[in-house]
């Protein structure tokens, strides 16, 4: 019954294509409440008509001084003062709950881990490879051909593999995306996995997804970062089975890859 | 209608105007310092090891300009003191002084300024070994001063070095004359670095006392990165230049306006004494905010 | 006091004390605060108007992508220039800096130069001394000089367009690093504007102040106050304590783009393929904190005065007292309070951690509350009214089920985990012209048809008022309800193409691309716009007419109202007051049982 | 807001008793101030081994500087209640947002890097 009326609701809003499973929550989410914000103007519009049509000084030639009075008011202030407050406040703390299920990180060993590098206008991402795990990078190794700062003698970062605009990621696994940027602020959305972060330079930010269906989908800048803004939309996610992007995993050779 | 409460104070307030309006632009500044100081702690604590300097600036002299601050203030308000018994000819000494002593200040800070923007740090591309703190030290970083065709020259980063080419306008005149690439300079390099805590800082330079100068030359094509002690050399510089420049205006505006009550204006003390006298007060209310502030800018950016 | 002859008398034989003012002493460098609420006034409309052309053309590009602007499109080819000196709209039609200019621009001069200059400069200049009995400001001089920075400060946004390279293109929000890699001075002069307004609005914010703290007559104690010199009050120090962060802040980027410093720059900046030849070492996310600790109080300075005149004119045309006055005061106070640490739930998807957004989220949600008293207890004082419906109350009354939308859509925003996906989409930007345009213009523009007579003596048309009205009513919801929808199926803002470059890469096997619905959308609002523009030729032909033609109204308080301003000679002369008014009541005293008018002024003994 | 024949308003309010009492006071936070400033800079001297003790120090000592100058030279020890307030807001805002702007840097969730 819930679930069929969020599915009804979900498409009355609006609400794009979901693929993933973090993004369940924040759907529900939006979807209680706009309930909660459509009870409230629906009654208090009824109420704003009713109000004019039989205060219209034709109706009600003569004011009260002070309108509502005793009993309705204290209770409508009752009502206002009270019902209000506690639905907001009621209602927010469960949702920081959510907020932390979208938002605290799934444990690392068990997830895919890519590193993203956003710049104008497009994405890089770095995967750890083989053995798991990314090598070792310094700020001051960073220069026009090795953006990621790898330090290129530590033997773990010899299968280390970069992308430019075409990511991979498997199935039904979680993905914990490091997103940073080498110029200016973009931010790195996809829409239908409910996933954002701001890419800033200067910072490497953790976020993380969990898709759920498999296909191609593209990855978004959501803040301006120049006059390439809304062409920054060449980049794309592809979610295949755990086999397919083993495969494609093991057919990108190592390396980092360069400014432009 | 007249605007009421112009000099006397307002019953239930007990407040004349002015003094309400001060206070209010004092709230203001307090914001606006404090988003700097905000900016300031921040900058530094996020700063990586080794790259925030300090000891570039010259504690004597602050300490000096501090008390030429404080000085200042408490000129003020014996002047206004001298005033509440009607005392005319005292104040105008102690507001003389008040406002020879900012410009002391800002005498000794342009001054102070101007020696920053001849000190230069240099990033070579190789380390080099010179004398630090009594002993031989490789390094690839320095401080010092620049020596080039017998000029201590201002301002040069490394674009200077390359040098630039001549700019003409679209009818062929010269806007902008070329200036000549430089190959290689002379360099005074300091015993010391920020790179080093205070107490070797200490230490050194009480080994390179009485020592001359040992004095290098430096190939252009060996400098990773040239910047005399300007904005653009540190976020601490940048920091230090935009605080002190701020503070450096509201010293000139308080005197300005200082001035212009104890000369020009002081017709007010005949026609309406009470009224010059809430002038002196709200003058003098801005004037120790301006120290106030220094009070903390002082040990922020000269000691720690 | 109404005997407006008497005054009149009066008024001359106190000028006679002074020499006749000339022209210039009298309109230009006036330190009366009527004529300087005026000077805002016309200034601030003219800067809303232009804020408006600049969108119109922005929605025509999203509408047709690629196409010149009609009409003007080479107009703008000849005076948008790049640094090169060649046309920025090359062909009259708008590239992406273009698109982002006008964007930014539009953004910066609604807020700083329209929205802001009118409710706070024009009404709280015209009416907060008259509505506290004052005989002015309480610094004349310096309510000039705020005037004349907002000028300069106007003047300079407007003259960056025609730079080479043209004007800011970082949004109005100028986040760094973005802002200090644009090869254009156009950002500085940006910066420098903005240090000459938040001059003046500091100048302003502390006459403000201490006008409401000094100045009040006799008797008119702090809970005999008209509520929209309450909101003043609180928009006054949010003005005074929220701005200079961002001067501060200003002067840092100023120091960025100009000497080269890296306060907001991060150590291995690589702009366009170089590592950029800076010393690094600042951060980006310092200038958020800085700009939206102004930004959230800011929104608040849109909106407080805003209420204030509904506020007023509703209290007028029910006729009754505002329900709740107490209520409105301490929620007004709360809000001012509270919007200064709320202000990174414009930031949650920088991704800082869950503890401090959850604060973030508590404070937000904390600051919806009094917003939701103020407006209960404005829909509640409609209760036993006996309503009036001319114009300024048709406009006062839309206002709340506008700000209504608008507030209600802030909810969603506030939790980091609903933001994640509403977070710089059309969502944002309907949510908040819900609150500044149908909300806070609907509200300016009622307190102009409220107040207009007192200025001029003369009534505006009530016919044209209304079509004014029910056109904009109408357009206004046209433009912003699809946005809701484009927003939430995930349509990103600052689109120069409008998103169109989502859907043209939507091959078969692309999830998620937008429907084509979402872009038709684009037409519809484009053309609301256009009908929204065509709504305002009655507005300000009524507003200029009825200088000269409109009706003359038969005594100074022609809307039969209560509070002080309304005592005063019609238009008000320098001084304002005959003799200074002793205030005896409460502001509001509508059908008083027992009295023989259904209004009593506070005046009235 | 009650008021005391302290109140500076008033027109020539002062006896020249007050007054010079008053002047003793300003001489003596002016000498404060200086013996304030020579402790700072002499303790700086001393090179602490702990940097956080040096700070704190060095704030202490310019805050009691600053609390001398904002009560006796700005007479904020016996203002009136309105400024009192105005500038408990102000004291609570700039508090506010160094604190919020400080620690919000200090939340970000692990494995965030900053250089
Ligand atoms: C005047 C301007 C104004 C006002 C008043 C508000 C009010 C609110 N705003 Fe809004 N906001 C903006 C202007 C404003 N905002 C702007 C300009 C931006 C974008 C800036 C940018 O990024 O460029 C923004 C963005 C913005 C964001 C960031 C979104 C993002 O970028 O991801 C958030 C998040 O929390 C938010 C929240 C809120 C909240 C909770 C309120 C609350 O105060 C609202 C409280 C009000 C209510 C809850 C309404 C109550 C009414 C009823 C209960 C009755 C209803 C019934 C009838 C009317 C019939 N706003
Ligand atoms: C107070 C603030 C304010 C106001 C009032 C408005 C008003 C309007 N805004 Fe704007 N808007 C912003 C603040 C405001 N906006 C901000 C901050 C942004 C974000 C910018 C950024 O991304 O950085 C934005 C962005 C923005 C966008 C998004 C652009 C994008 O992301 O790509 C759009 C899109 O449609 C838009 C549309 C409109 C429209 C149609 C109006 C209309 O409602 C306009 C209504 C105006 C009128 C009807 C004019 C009336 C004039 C008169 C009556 C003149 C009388 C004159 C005389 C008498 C002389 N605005
Ligand atoms: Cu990258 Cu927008
Ligand atoms: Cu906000």
């Amino acid at each position: 019954m819930i679930d069929s009326l969020i599915a009804t609701f979900s498409k009355l809003l609006q609400l794009p294509v979901l693929a993933s499973e973090n993004g369940k929550p924040v759907d529900e989410l939006i979807i209680y409440i706009h309930w909660l914000m459509i009870a409230l103007f629906a009654g208090w519009f009824a109420y704003f008509c009713y109000c004019l049509w039989r205060f219209n000084s034709s109706r009600n030639p003569k004011a009260d001084h002070i309108g509502a009075r005793s009993h309705a008011s204290s209770w409508i202030e009752l009502f206002v003062a009270g019902i209000e407050v506690v639905i907001l406040v009621g209602f927010a703390i469960p949702m920081w709950t959510r907020a932390n299920d979208v938002t605290r990180l799934p444990d690392a060993d068990k997830a895919v881990k890519i590193q993203i590098m956003a710049q104008q206008f497009g994405w890089n991402a770095r995967y750890a490879g083989k053995d798991g795990e990314f090598g070792k990078q310094a700020m001051k190794l960073v220069n026009a051909d090795n953006m990621f700062g790898v330090d290129p003698s530590d033997e773990k970062s010899k299968d280390d593999v970069t992308v430019y605009n075409d990511l991979h990621v498997p199935v039904g696994v979680p993905i914990i995306a490091y997103v940073g940027s080498k110029d200016v602020i973009h931010s790195f959305k996809i829409i239908a996995m409910r996933v954002t972060q701001d890419a800033i330079p200067g910072m490497r930010i953790p976020c993380w997804f969990k898709p759920t269906k498999e296909g191609r989908y593209q990855i978004n800048c959501a803040q301006l970062c120049g006059n390439g803004h809304a062409s920054m939309a060449g980049g794309y996610v592809t979610v295949e089975s755990q086999a397919d992007y083993d495969k494609w995993l093991a057919s990108k050779a190592g390396g980092s890859t360069s400014f432009e | 209608m007249e605007i009421p409460y112009t000099s006397k104070p307002r019953p239930d307030t007990g407040l004349y105007n002015a003094k309400v309006g001060i206070w209010l632009f004092l709230a203001s500044e307090v914001m606006l310092f404090g988003a700097l100081f905000s900016a300031y702690i921040l900058l530094r604590v996020g700063a990586g090891e080794g790259t925030w300097p300090h000891g570039l600036l010259s504690i004597p002299i602050g300490t000096f300009n501090t008390f030429v601050l404080i000085t200042s203030s408490v000129t003020v308000v014996l002047g206004w003191a001298s005033l509440q018994v009607g005392n005319f000819g005292r104040y105008k000494v102690y507001q003389a002084i008040t406002i020879l002593c900012a410009f002391g200040f800002l005498g000794i800070k342009s001054f102070e300024y101007r020696d920053k923007f001849k000190h230069y740090e240099v990033w070579l591309k190789n380390p080099i070994t010179v004398h630090q703190g009594g002993k031989e030290v490789q390094t690839d970083r320095l401080l010092g001063h620049i020596e080039y065709e017998g000029h201590h020259p201002y301002f040069w980063n490394t674009a200077r070095l390359a040098g630039s080419p001549e700019i003409k306008d679209k009818n062929g005149k010269v806007v902008k004359a070329a200036v000549a690439r430089v190959e290689s300079f002379k360099f005074q390099p300091d015993p010391i670095h920020y790179t080093m805590s205070p107490k070797e800082m200490a230490h050194a330079k009480k080994e390179s006392f009485g020592h001359p100068h040992q004095e290098i030359e430096i190939k252009a094509s060996d400098v990773k990165r040239l910047s005399a002690f300007v904005p653009s050399h540190s976020t601490f510089f940048a920091i230090y230049f935009t605080l002190t420049a701020l503070h450096g205006l509201h010293v000139l505006g308080g005197a300005i306006v200082i001035f212009y009550i104890w000369g020009p204006g002081a017709k007010m003390w005949k026609t309406d004494p009470q009224r010059y006298m809430n002038r002196v007060e709200v003058s003098g209310l801005f004037w120790h905010f301006v120290d106030l502030v220094w009070i903390f800018l002082f040990p922020i950016i000269y000691l720690l | 006091m109404q005997a407006s002859a008497h005054t009149d008398a009066h008024a001359h034989t106190h000028d006679a004390h002074h020499h006749e003012p000339s022209f210039l002493q009298k309109y230009v460098f006036s330190t009366d605060h009527k004529v300087i609420g005026i000077q805002y006034g016309l200034t601030a409309l003219s800067f809303l108007l232009f804020g408006f052309f600049l969108m119109l053309c922005m929605r025509w590009q999203i509408a047709h992508p690629g196409q010149p602007v009609p009409l003007i499109g080479s107009l703008l080819e000849i005076l948008i220039r790049n640094t090169d000196g060649t046309p920025l709209l090359a062909g009259g039609q708008m590239s992406p800096d273009v698109y982002n200019i006008f964007g930014a621009m539009h953004g910066n001069i609604m807020v700083f130069l329209a929205v802001v200059p009118l409710a706070f400069g024009a009404f709280g200049n015209y009416v907060v001394p008259l509505q506290i009995g004052a005989p002015d400001m309480a610094f004349p001089r310096i309510n000039m000089a705020s005037y004349q920075f907002y000028l300069l400060g106007g003047l300079t946004w407007f003259a960056s367009i025609f730079i080479p390279g043209s004007a800011a293109q970082a949004g109005w929000t100028s986040y760094s690093p973005l802002a200090s890699t644009i090869a254009s001075y156009g950002q500085a002069f940006l910066l420098v504007g903005l240090v000459l307004l938040i001059t003046s609005s500091l100048l302003g914010a502390v006459n403000f102040i201490a006008t409401i703290i000094q100045l009040r007559a006799p008797g008119m104690t702090w809970m005999r106050l008209p509520f929209f010199v309450w909101a003043q009050f609180v928009t006054g120090f949010l003005l005074l304590l929220a701005f200079p962060p961002l001067e501060a802040a200003g002067v840092m980027q100023l120091m960025d783009n100009l000497f080269g410093t890296s306060f907001f720059l991060p150590t291995g900046l690589a702009v366009g393929g170089k590592i950029a030849e800076i010393s690094g070492g600042g951060s980006p996310l310092l200038w958020q904190h800085l700009f939206w600790f102004l930004g959230h109080p800011e929104v608040y300075v849109l909106i407080l005065p805003a209420m204030g005149v509904v506020a007023e004119i509703i209290a007028c045309n029910t006729r009754k007292a505002l329900w709740g006055y107490k209520s409105l005061v301490y929620s007004v106070l709360a809000i001012g309070f509270i919007s200064f640490i709320v202000w990174a739930h414009h930031m949650y998807l920088t991704g800082m951690g869950t503890k401090i957004s959850a604060f973030f989220q508590t404070t937000t949600m904390i600051i919806s509350i009094p917003s939701i008293i103020i407006l209960t207890c404005l829909f509640i004082s409609l209760w036993g009214g006996s309503i009036r419906f001319n114009t300024p109350m048709l406009f006062a009354l839309a206002f709340l089920p506008m700000f209504g939308i608008g507030g209600l859509t802030g909810l969603p925003l506030g939790f980091a985990a609903a933001d994640l996906h509403l977070h710089d989409t059309y969502y944002v930007i309907a949510h908040f012209h819900y609150v500044v345009a149908p909300g806070t213009i609907f509200a300016l523009f009622a307190g102009i048809y409220y107040w207009f007579p007192k200025m001029t003596g003369r009534m505006m048309n009530e016919f044209w008022g209304k079509v004014h009205f029910w056109g904009s009513f109408i357009f206004m919801n046209l433009i912003f309800q699809p946005m809701f929808f484009q927003g939430m199926a995930g349509m990103i803002r600052r689109m120069s193409d409008g998103g169109i470059q989502y859907a043209q890469k939507a091959d078969a096997k692309l999830i998620g691309g937008l429907d084509k619905v979402y872009f038709d959308l684009h037409t519809v609002i484009l053309w609301a716009a256009v009908g929204l523009a065509v709504c305002q030729i009655p507005f300000i032909l009524n507003l200029f007419m009825s200088i000269y033609k409109g009706k003359k109204v038969t005594n100074d308080n022609p809307w039969e109202a209560t509070t002080l301003e309304w005592q005063t000679p019609t238009p008000p002369p320098h001084g304002n007051f005959t003799k200074e008014p002793t205030v005896h009541r409460n502001p509001y005293d509508y059908s008083l049982p027992g009295a023989a008018k259904d209004f009593t002024p506070q005046n009235q003994p | 807001m009650s008021d005391h024949s302290h109140s500076h308003g008033e027109a020539h309010g002062h006896s020249p008793e007050e007054v010079s009492k008053h002047k003793k006071v300003y001489i003596a936070v002016f000498i404060a101030l200086l013996i304030g400033t020579v402790v700072t800079v002499a303790l700086n001297y001393l090179h602490f081994d702990s940097k956080a003790l040096t700070i704190a120090i060095a704030l202490f000592v310019a805050s009691i500087k600053a609390t001398l100058v904002a009560c006796y030279f700005m007479h904020l020890i016996s203002e009136k209640k309105m400024i009192y307030v105005i500038l408990g807001f102000t004291t609570i805002l700039v508090i506010a947002l160094m604190v919020l702007t400080l620690t919000s840097y200090a939340a970000f969730p692990n494995g965030t890097v900053t250089h």
